[in-house]
């Protein structure tokens, strides 16, 4: 083999010089593909970081009985912070209550008191945060048990819904990236099928003339391996350039969606790409010339 | 060095182009095989290289047998075998230089011995000026002599050859009739089919007659034999 | 042409017979294309829909000064119904305001009245709708110079979010649109053209026995629509089918996500999806061909 | 009927196929073509149906000028031109049948007569045992055959043929050459290049010699010319 590398190379060239329609379409396929495969990346990253930060959201609120007064609310939150899976707890006091609610129909915090005859009809409540949103239930079962407090709400419904929809969300991403996957394949495959198919006569005259397989084969090799480089290298630039141009634009204006921008994703899926390309270019050629070098 | 045994070729789709044929080359010969248009001669040529395998019966070249050779020892076996062919099977998208060229390439032969015995090799057929030509730029017999060319710059044990000087000139035919036999001097087997009835008659060597892919006629010294 | 016309159908056949690998490559490719078309086209309607119904849900809250009586109130209702651009109005009269708070709190109404010194510290509240989401603003400014409201509130940053949102989302779906429609064409053309490409030296040869550029084209014409055709059907089943079948999952599942199930775009899709299955073929190879045509 | 005025074919590659060629054909002569590999015959013959157009000088068939032509005119010009070409051009993907009915469909003669017509220009040829084969099926000379089929089927004004019998027996050669010479006594011009000597020796027609892309001889009734 090491006597005909000078060969393979020059060979190579030549096949991409001389059918330069033929290469660019296996570029442009490698390229789409990946581009589509590439965004769906992101997106499942996207549609995953958005579950989580829904899930995170979710909390449990807790009203604490009347009579308990604030050295026990302290002791009953701290009490609370102990328990397994509970990640955080707030208080907000009847004060605070009393205050909130006082802006919201629009009087001071005197006035309404005066108004109510001097008493504060509002509980003390604790805001309870789950370490992992699938504990919520759980948790809220457990806090139900506590004399201390009444009326526990997570908004049962709310959750199971929202859980399902994350899970929707995650099996949507898979989904696209998986069906995207395959089109490529097909599509490459295809492509280099058709190059190959175009050859098929001089395959069998160099076979005729004494060639073995494999020195058939590497020129197709190297060839699938350079488009299948360029093809990658286009796609990492463009869905990196884009999906960049994407965040800087969502960040500014839609600031209320979380974008994932993270440095390792992103180096992590160029390179993806560009091994992406190589393969499927190197595989695809060898797979199809299979078929050919038999006859 | 050649021998068919009860060789029967029947193709896909019914054309039985040769039919019980027994034959025995020996190394170092020079052998026609003429006979009408359809008769079975490129049949017959294309089972030497293993581009065909017989329906029935044996084939065997310096002992090997061809029928029963393993798919990767073919590339060896023709390697050790020239070959021109009909139609010439030129590779279009190589030039002159590197048709030729090619058939070094294959055996892995180092670049510069490459340049020198190709050029040389060209020189010999005439085509010196058109060494940067694509097949398509050529006339019919300038493609021909690519084909020869490419047949003879290994030196093989073997050359067969299809119909070499039916796109050429007699005298152009003439030069090409001279390398073959220099090269079979050499000590070369060579077997050809050919209709070139002045050629046959001249050369006064061994004389195959096939007609419809029987073995019809078998001459040491013959003539081509059909009267017109 | 018509003596030959004969001859045109035998050939198209024949030739997709004889190269039933090229043809697959054809019907995959439009048939991958227009699927994404499709899908896409979809997901811009559910898009537009999902911003609609967001939109939708936008509302104006305002208090109604506390000196007002019952009568007053509903005066001032059927004010504000008469304005422009008011769609709905409801009324949250202050005894039902007192009532759900007492459930929030967990005592009776009575009790908390009683907690308050019998006076309802609740102002009645009045929940204005605008017919057209994006009056929110104008209308809310003209609610604020009506004397007996106070406290009006319509959420103006969220509403510019999302706004902002819904715009966004629908850039998004015709982006996608536009770009697999491109991914299309450039796959379609790129496919009919190796196609040529590769019976070039047919094309050639029956040039030289006399045919006509018309004569030569037909049966690439008739095949192309033939095989697009195919794969614009393939496209509108797995369209179909897919998408009804996430329909029905969705509205199982997630009920609270509004999904577009309307009969007349399902029809608009499947046979846009023929058409231009059936163009792209029949352009592509006319294209495709013109330049081999002139040679 | 054809008349070359100053007429040079300088390919793109610098290649000087004809220089300077001055040439008349009447209608229903028969000329021979004769000149070495690579003299510029088939350049020639090629500019008569224009598949190649000259650097310089004019080309006309029946007055019609072919440099100056339009590019749909074009594909009439070809069907009143019957072509036998040298590398046979058939339809690899069209059975011998429809190859040689092609030439009748793309001038739109009705089913019927297509099938009869074909399949007695096949006979002619005998080739219908082969009527079904691709021709990647037939042999080298069957292949030739399907191709004389093919340019005759039409009743052409003008036959040009290269090399047409170049992968032909004798015999079977001389088929073909009667056929030709009866399509040129019924009034066709036939303007046929060849190497086979004895073919053109024994007609005494017309002989027109081309060396180096010049016209070396043109004789009546003459011979092939070239001594071995
Ligand atoms: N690949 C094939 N498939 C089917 N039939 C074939 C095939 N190749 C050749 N034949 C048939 O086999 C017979 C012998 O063909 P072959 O090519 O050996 O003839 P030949 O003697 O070389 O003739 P020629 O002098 O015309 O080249 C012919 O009738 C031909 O039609
Ligand atoms: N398409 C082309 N491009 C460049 N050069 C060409 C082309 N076709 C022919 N030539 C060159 O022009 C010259 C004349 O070629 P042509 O085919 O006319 O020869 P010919 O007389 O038919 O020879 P033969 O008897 O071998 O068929 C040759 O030197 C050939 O290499
Ligand atoms: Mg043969
Ligand atoms: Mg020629």
């Amino acid at each position: 083999m090491f006597n005909s590398s000078g060969y393979i190379f020059r060979e190579t060239f030549n096949s991409m010089r001389r059918n330069p329609w033929l290469s660019l379409a296996s570029v442009i396929t490698v390229m789409v593909s990946l581009v589509i495969l590439g965004y769906s990346i992101f997106f499942l990253a996207n549609a995953a970081n958005m579950a989580k930060s829904f899930e995170s959201e979710l909390e449990i609120g807790a009203f604490v009985q009347m009579s308990y007064t604030p050295e026990e609310v302290q002791d009953l939150k701290s009490q609370i912070e102990q328990m397994p899976g509970v990640e955080s707890v707030s208080l907000v006091t009847k004060e605070q209550a009393l205050e909130d609610f006082g802006k919201t129909i629009g009087g001071t915090q005197s006035s309404i008191v005066s108004d109510v005859g001097g008493t504060n009809p509002f509980p003390d409540k604790l805001t309870v945060k789950a370490t992992d949103p699938q504990n919520v239930k759980d948790l809220a079962r457990s806090l139900e048990t506590n004399p201390g407090l009444y009326k526990i709400r997570y908004g049962q419904e709310f959750v199971d819904q929202l859980l399902k929809f994350t899970q929707w969300l995650r099996w949507i991403g898979f989904g696209v990236v998986a069906a995207f996957g395959a089109a490529a394949v097909v599509l490459i495959s295809i492509n280099v099928k058709i190059n190959v198919f175009s050859r098929r006569r001089e395959i069998q005259i160099m076979k005729l003339v004494g060639a073995s397989n494999g020195f058939i084969r590497w020129p197709f090799l190297i060839e699938g391996l350079a488009l299948g480089l360029v093809g990658g290298t286009l796609a990492a630039i463009i869905v990196g350039v884009g999906y960049n141009w994407i965040t800087v634009y969502v960040q500014s204006t839609l600031t209320f969606l979380p974008v994932v921008q993270n440095e390792v994703l992103f180096r992590q899926v160029s390179v993806g790409l560009l091994l992406a390309g190589m393969a499927m270019g190197a595989i695809g050629s060898v797979f199809s010339l299979q078929k050919f070098l038999r006859a | 060095m050649i021998q068919l045994t009860n060789v029967s070729k029947i193709y896909s789709n019914g054309a039985r182009a040769l039919v019980d044929v027994n034959l025995k080359i020996g190394k170092g010969n020079f052998v026609f095989l003429v006979g009408p248009s359809g008769a079975g001669k490129s049949t017959l040529i294309k089972l030497l290289y293993r581009e065909e395998i017989p329906t029935r019966g044996q084939v065997q070249i310096n002992s090997r047998n061809l029928v029963r050779m393993k798919e990767r020892e073919v590339p060896y076996l023709r390697r050790s075998i020239g070959v021109i062919f009909q139609d010439f099977k030129l590779l279009p998208n190589k030039t002159v230089f590197e048709n030729v060229a090619f058939a070094l390439e294959v055996i892995g032969v180092p670049k510069r011995e490459v340049r020198n015995r190709t050029m040389a090799t060209i020189d010999l057929v005439g085509l010196k000026a058109k060494e940067k030509a694509y097949p398509h730029e050529l006339s019919g017999g300038e493609q021909q002599r690519v084909c020869v060319a490419r047949a003879i710059i290994n030196n093989p044990a073997l050359l067969v050859a299809d119909e070499p000087t039916g796109n050429l000139d007699p005298e152009t035919a003439w030069d090409i009739m001279d390398l073959l036999y220099e090269i079979n001097k050499r000590g070369t087997t060579v077997v050809m089919a050919t209709h070139a009835r002045a050629i046959v008659n001249k050369m006064q060597k061994r004389v195959i007659a096939i007609e419809n892919g029987r073995v019809a006629r078998d001459e040491e010294q013959g003539g081509y034999g059909y009267d017109v």
